[in-house]
């Protein structure tokens, strides 16, 4: 452990808006593309769901 | 053999029958190199500074404003399944269509070089050298562009995707093009440039033209 | 051995592998970022010349790595569809680009926040971050042709050329700006200088590299699971698919 | 000999056609019939090798089109929607370039007689942009009459021709067919040619 103390920590030596800046950014959007894809993933499988179910049931006459 | 030579004459003569296309290419060229002076200023030491760049760019922008064209209008017409049915290989048929749009978009571009280059008050030498490197760099241009034409044809949105495609390919030519010219201002001699240019050009001709062809199949499919 | 690769080579069979394998993926690539940052950010001594500001590395370097790397597997996924046109390779082909893309734009960024302290200006043109950007164009090429092609797998070929066209020419670029950036006299700090590295430090970058790569296959599986279901959606096994039936009855229970 | 067996195809998510097979002999012409939008034209372009081949086999002389595509393509001759003018060239020249592509020479007398055969003597030096849509369509086909091609694929031939024009082209097929020719065409009419005539019908 490098560190004295967690203020010393944050301020990376003076460079902590750079660090912590990459750092941020790296790891914001690693979450952001795990959230993503695990979007995209429900949307695959709701319009895949949703076809087939319309593929399998004849269309109803709609009601006004 | 004869149908690459037919085709280049079929380009040519098409092209002669409508000749505002070639001239639109050129003109952009011209109009392109004198706006820059307008914009950084007619102090000629820096001109001369930013001449090899401003041309080559130049260069590169008009010849991919016609690359759009390459193969658009013979898929249009049904021209480009007649060549893929050919007996002949559809890569000789492409490299016959590239060579075609370097006559009528690279060619011009190199032969008008030189009197641009004096609007920047570029040396005798420097004016040779930005011919010579247009002259081997231009033909990279098209072998690369016709990749990308190939890619993008009767895709929409089709003309600006063209240009994400192929500008970062043409980033080597820039580099050695103009580099080339800069060297023999700073006295360092072009020769290796210019090699380098000549030994991609070689590779672009030998691959191009398949990976153009395979392309189009692609295109064709559907 | 060949039958083998064959069987998971069809989507039908690599749709469940993949299922498998991602979280063992997304696991390992956890517990070695936890390690490579714990390293990177509380072991690994002060550089002498760069102060704590060096420590950008250890995200910066991996990334730039991984955005090499994925391009290169996307090129190797492109010869074998083109070669023997089996369909998975396109698939994982579109599935890697989004995440190439977002490590070549990690690398511009922190390469920028590193330059700031560093050379003193957020961008320059340095022959590494200049390859970088041309990479990154690359990857946005490919992903705009793929997704303006209509017919899937019409834009898989089309992009699986694109991708080894690019692949040709990223050393010749990479080439080029080097030569280019010597001429001009450019910066001569680098960023990583093998020798005066600490052991713990390369240690760190190297843990980082195989945390960046396990965490890219995973994200490349879980991704690729969405594209099959799509593409395969008229074929009968998907619609025998457990979570494919769930989202049925949830999607009746809605109507209803 | 053109022999087809068990072909289909897919266009993005719809299924076309499935297990087509049949096989055309020397002097032989196939009429495919079939609704619109049934694939006819899919499965022209197909039997072509325009389209890759998903399933099935395509035969020539009983080699695979798809490993001898040389020798096919030498002995095929393709007309579809497009009739592969160049609007800014005139009748002879686009023949003459046309031919140069097929890989061969065409002389400019040979050129003028089959432009004559199909009626359109006195047009063949006018660029083909300032001729009705008839003499275009007469243009394309003559194409055919200069063909040395065993096979013949025709995409709706007979569509926008007046009834000389029709008899013209039915002329042309039949000197093909005669000269133990194989024509494979699609035509929303009835289709009366010389030979052994089959038909074969598309459904889904």
């Amino acid at each position: 452990m490098i560190w004295n103390s967690a203020a010393d920590f944050w301020a990376m030596g003076g460079y902590g808006l750079y660090v912590w800046g990459s750092m941020g950014m790296t790891f914001g959007l690693m979450a952001l593309e795990m959230l993503w894809v695990k979007q995209a993933r429900a949307q695959a499988l709701k319009q895949v769901a949703l076809e087939i179910e319309a593929a399998q049931t004849p269309a109803k006459e709609w009601h006004s | 053999m004869s149908a690459f030579l037919a085709i280049v004459k079929r380009d040519l003569t098409l092209a002669l029958r409508r000749k505002n296309e070639v001239i639109t290419a050129v003109f952009f060229f011209v109009v392109v190199a004198a706006l820059f002076p307008l914009g950084i200023g007619p102090e000629l030491n820096t001109l001369r500074l930013v001449a090899p760049g401003i041309l080559w760019v130049g260069a590169l922008l008009a010849s991919m404003l016609s690359l759009g064209r390459m193969f658009a209008a013979d898929h249009a017409d049904g021209t480009l399944e007649q060549m893929a049915l050919s007996p002949n290989s559809l890569s000789v048929l492409v490299a016959a269509k590239i060579l075609a749009h370097w006559l009528l978009s690279g060619l011009p571009l190199v032969l008008l070089a030189p009197l641009l280059g004096l609007q920047f008050d570029l040396s005798t030498n420097a004016l040779w050298i930005l011919t010579l490197s247009l002259l081997l760099g231009t033909p990279l241009l098209s072998l690369i562009g016709a990749i990308g034409a190939a890619l993008t044809l009767g895709v929409r949105g089709g003309d600006v995707l063209l240009s994400l495609l192929v500008l970062p390919l043409y980033v080597p030519a820039l580099v050695f093009g103009a580099g080339a010219v800069e060297a023999e201002i700073s006295g360092l001699g072009a020769s290796a440039h210019l090699s380098i240019l000549a030994a991609m050009g070689l590779v672009a001709a030998v691959f191009s033209p398949w990976a153009s062809a395979a392309s189009l199949r692609i295109a064709l499919e559907s | 051995m060949f039958q083998k690769l064959f069987f998971y080579a069809s989507p039908q069979s690599f749709y469940p592998l993949a299922g498998r394998l991602w979280p063992l993926f997304a696991l390992a690539g956890t517990a070695l970022t936890a390690w490579g940052m714990w390293l990177g950010m509380f072991v690994a001594p002060t550089d002498f010349q760069q102060g704590e500001g060096y420590r950008i590395i250890f995200v910066h370097v991996p990334a730039s790595w991984m955005s090499m790397v994925i391009y290169l597997a996307m090129a190797f996924w492109a010869l074998l569809g083109l070669t023997f046109n089996t369909r998975l390779s396109g698939m994982m082909c579109r599935a890697l680009a989004p995440t190439g893309a977002i490590f070549a734009f990690l690398s511009l960024w922190t390469g920028a926040l590193w330059g700031k302290p560093m050379w003193g200006a957020w961008w320059v043109w340095d022959a590494r971050l200049t390859s970088e950007l041309i990479l990154f164009f690359l990857y946005l090429g490919y992903i705009a042709l793929t997704s303006a092609i209509d017919d899937a797998r019409r834009a898989d070929k089309a992009g699986g050329i694109l991708a080894l066209v690019g692949a040709l020419n990223v050393p010749i670029i990479y080439f080029s700006v080097k030569w280019w950036n010597t001429l001009h006299q450019g910066a001569s700090v680098s960023m990583t200088k093998g020798s005066s590295m600490a052991q713990t430090m390369l240690e760190a970058m190297l843990i980082m590299g195989m945390a960046f790569w396990l965490y890219a296959i995973a994200m490349a599986l879980y991704r690729v699971r969405s594209i099959i279901l799509v593409r395969e959606r008229h074929v009968q096994w998907v619609a025998d698919l457990p979570e494919v039936q769930a989202m049925r009855a949830h999607a009746l229970e809605a109507q209803s | 000999m053109l022999s087809v067996s068990h072909l289909s195809c897919t266009r993005g998510d719809k299924r076309l056609f499935s297990d087509v097979s049949f096989t055309l002999a020397p002097g032989q012409w196939l009429h495919l019939e079939g609704d619109n939008g049934v694939g006819k034209t899919s499965l022209l372009r197909l039997v072509c090798g325009l389209s890759a081949l998903e399933q099935g086999q395509i035969q020539w002389q009983n080699l695979s089109v798809v490993h001898n595509p040389e020798e096919f393509r030498a002995n095929l001759a393709y007309l579809g929607h497009q009739l592969a003018l160049k609007e800014d060239l005139t009748p002879l020249e686009n023949l003459q370039a046309d031919a140069a592509v097929a890989g061969r020479t065409v002389s400019v007398f040979e050129a003028m007689a089959a432009l004559a055969q199909l009626g359109l003597r006195g047009r063949e030096h006018l660029p083909v942009r300032v001729l009705s849509q008839g003499q275009k369509r007469r243009t394309a086909l003559s194409r055919l009459a200069l063909s040395h091609a065993k096979l013949w694929v025709l995409d709706e031939p007979f569509v926008a021709l007046d009834g000389a024009a029709q008899n013209a082209l039915s002329n042309v097929i039949n000197q093909h067919l005669n000269q133990q020719g194989m024509v494979l065409l699609t035509s929303h009419q009835a289709v009366s040619l010389q030979g052994q005539g089959l038909s074969y019908r598309l459904s889904a």
